[in-house]
This record gives C-alpha cells, structure tokens and sequence, in this order.
C-alpha cells in the first residue's frame, strides 16, 4: 500500500492492482509527479534545464509518515483501497517522482482523499529535493503555497 | 544514549550526518537538547534555534521545542519537506 | 483529446500519451470511473445486484459538450494535456466507464481542471445510464449532488 | 425543417425517437414549439413543460423555455444526465 523506493513503478499496474482491490468501487482518483526540466528557478525567470534531482529522505519515518497520512485519510473519507509511492536517490528530469491513488464508492472521496495525501506528502513526510543544473546542485525551498495547500484540510 | 540525525540542507550546513550523545538530563525538552548541542560549536549550529527553517522529530514523529524527549531514543532536525 | 466510444480503454496507455504531449508537466491527475455492482438502490437499503449499464448518449451534442468543458478548464487552470474518454452501450458490473487526465505544471491545477471536468461531464454532457438487476431495467436517476458538485465551480 | 430529438426515460414515455416538423412561425421559442407539439396528444407529452424533468437543447446546446428557435435546425428534449 505504501511504497518508497528507488525503482521507477507502472502506472497501469497500479491501477489494475487498486482496481483488484476495491470491492464495488465506482471512482478512481490517482495523481503523479514528475520532474519538471525547468523547475524553482524558472518560475523567476531564469531557466536554467534541471538534469536530475536528488531525492534525500529519512528512512523509517518516511512510511511512518505516510501511513499517519494514509490513515488520516481513510479516517475521512470512504477509502476502499490506497496505493502510496514515492521514489528515492538520483531522478532524470521527466521521471516520475510520486504516485498516489485511491478506489472509493463515489469520485468526490476518491478526488479529496487524493489531494489531502499529495498536500500532507509535500509537507509533512520527510523527503528533501536537490536538483542538479549544469555544474551547479542546489536544495529545493520548500514553498509557502504548498503549506497554505495542506492547511485548507485543518 | 540519544541518536541524532541532520538531513538535507542542514546536514551540509553543519556538516554532519548525526551523532550519538548520553542527555545531562533523562527529562530535557528539545530546546534544551539544542542548548546543550550549541555549547562550544560553530555559530553556524544556532540555526537550530530557527524553528522556521528547522524542523525537529522526536521517535519520528514531527514535535516542536516545547516536546519532552523522555524516553525518546531518537531525535531528527531537518529543513522543511520539500517531497512530491 | 476527447473520445465517445464503445470500446474499453487502456489507463496505461491514455496516462503515457499524456505525459508525452505535456512539456515540462510536473503533475498528472486521473479520474477513471467504474459500474459498481450495488448501484443507487444499494444506497438505500435494498441491494440488487447489477449486472449491466446501458449507456445511451446524444451524438453530436456529447463530443461538442465534452469540448466546451474541457475549454472552460483550459480558460481557468493551466491544463498542458488533457485527455476525455466516454463509452456508451452496454458495459458489465466492474467495466470502466469514463477516463479524465489532466496534466499540468502543478498538482492544484491538475486535480481542480480532472475534478471540474468530471463535475460538469455529470450534469452537462448528454449521456443516461439505464441499469439492469435481475430482469429488471431502469433509469438511473440524477443526483441532486451532482448538480450542487457542479454548482460550487460557478 | 425542424429535427426534434427525444432521449433516454423521456423516449420511452413518448414513445418517440424524435420527428421532423414545420414550425408554423420561423421566430418560436422552445415553450411555443411544446405547445404546438401537445396540440392533440396524450396526456404524457405535457411533461415537456416540467423544465425539473426535461432539459432542452437547441443545436446541441443547452437551452432554456425562452430561446428562440429561429434558424435552429434541431431541438432535443432529455432527462436530467446521468452519465461519468
């Protein structure tokens, strides 16, 4: 159900698996991140091409993490069967970087217990992005607008 | 014994993965675990006092200055997330 | 980009084309619904099992609706692909029935852009589902829901 | 020439698919095409004019009682969609 590796993962398996899972589901909701070629940078500008990204995290708390955020989720909405997978070390640009997808009765569940995961990832599971440009490697600022995204669910 | 960890960003700024340290005291909270970490190094560990750009888990769970490390057998100090 | 037909359709597939024709998209959000087994009468107690939809559209007007919705989104969030799919005849318990991607630079825009389309597709695309149970048929009846689901975007 | 289109419950409650018809004036609106159309029919046709149950499209865009059918070259009638 949660995932968090270094290998790439299939969509169409995924979803065949949450597919499998859920008895009766009427609504698949999913979601995937990707690594943007012009990322931080570009929005000010400059667009300097990202080559890779590095993705640290904190082995251990990452699931912990992402299982309290699972489980929050399905404490509020009709979630029949979740799928959580985050990718960790050296990503290419327009590689996948996350993938999040829930099977639920009706599709207003399905959408809102899908962005509350992506929202609480972003800001509340231990994961760190370096993105490499050129000879130069730089952290990646968390955003404002990311932690005003998850505080809409409080 | 209390294992340390420094992720990402901070790591790099101070140099350091983590470390493991016996606490003067079994019930510090956080902020006193900082003091305690501060006492004779570089300017440059005072970030940890900035709970803006610092953020702290105790037993992998995200806790804040105030949280009692009681019992904990691990604490995290790491900037903001910034996955997904 | 939009496709009223009979034929099932492949996630894997529609998510790859997506992800192939978004520059530089950071996000991909899906929404894919399915015929549950328990259809509206299940919701009230009754549980009769159904074995099949009839989907029966109005050509002409579907493709045409479908495009003006996919247009607003495109008007409001910054939608670099999208894909819609609508099957009409007749589809067993478990089938797919409709597929929305949205990719976009970011995950707000993708998951508001899916979740409008689907919001308005309900109620604004001309399609009626008639269900059978045993041997009994009937029409599906619309959702006040669906209409208030419609009405927040206004 | 006017196509009229009926769909879904509301086919089988008429009975009809649709039918071709001259409108008696060009500038009609859709409230005067229903009058016209349950001018000597059953008692079922005059659920066209419960706009809670039958939506109308003119050219393949919905419509209202009050829009003009000048030039319109189809007129549909149809329940409530429950497609998605």
């Amino acid at each position: 159900m949660i995932s968090v590796q270094e290998a790439d993962f299939d969509i169409g398996a995924l979803y065949e698996s949450l597919r499998a899972e859920a008895d009766n589901a009427g609504a698949i909701a999913t979601f995937t991140g990707l690594v943007r070629e012009f990322y931080e940078a570009s929005d000010k500008g400059a667009k300097p091409s990202v080559q890779s990204l590095f993705l640290e995290h904190y082995p251990g708390m990452t699931e912990k993490a992402l299982s309290d955020i699972v489980a929050q989720a399905q404490a509020r909405w009709d979630v029949l069967a979740c799928r959580v997978v985050h990718r960790v070390g050296e990503l290419q640009a327009k590689e996948q970087i996350v993938y999040v997808g829930v099977a639920s009765t009706h599709r207003a569940d399905a959408f809102a217990a899908a962005e509350f995961i992506m929202d609480y990832l972003k800001t509340r599971a231990p994961f760190w992005k370096k993105q490499a440009a050129g000879d130069k490697t730089q952290w990646i600022e968390s955003r404002e607008s990311d932690e005003l995204a998850r505080k809409r669910w409080e | 014994m209390l294992k340390v960890h420094y992720f990402a960003a901070l790591r790099e700024t101070l140099g350091s993965t983590g470390e493991e340290l016996n606490l003067p005291r079994a019930d510090m909270t956080v902020a006193q675990l900082i003091e305690h970490l501060l006492e004779g190094r570089a300017e440059s560990w005072a970030i940890l006092n900035d709970s803006s750009q610092v953020l702290v888990a105790v037993d992998q769970t995200i806790a804040d200055r105030t949280t009692s490390l009681a019992g904990a057998a691990e604490v995290a100090f790491f900037p903001p997330m910034t996955g997904g």
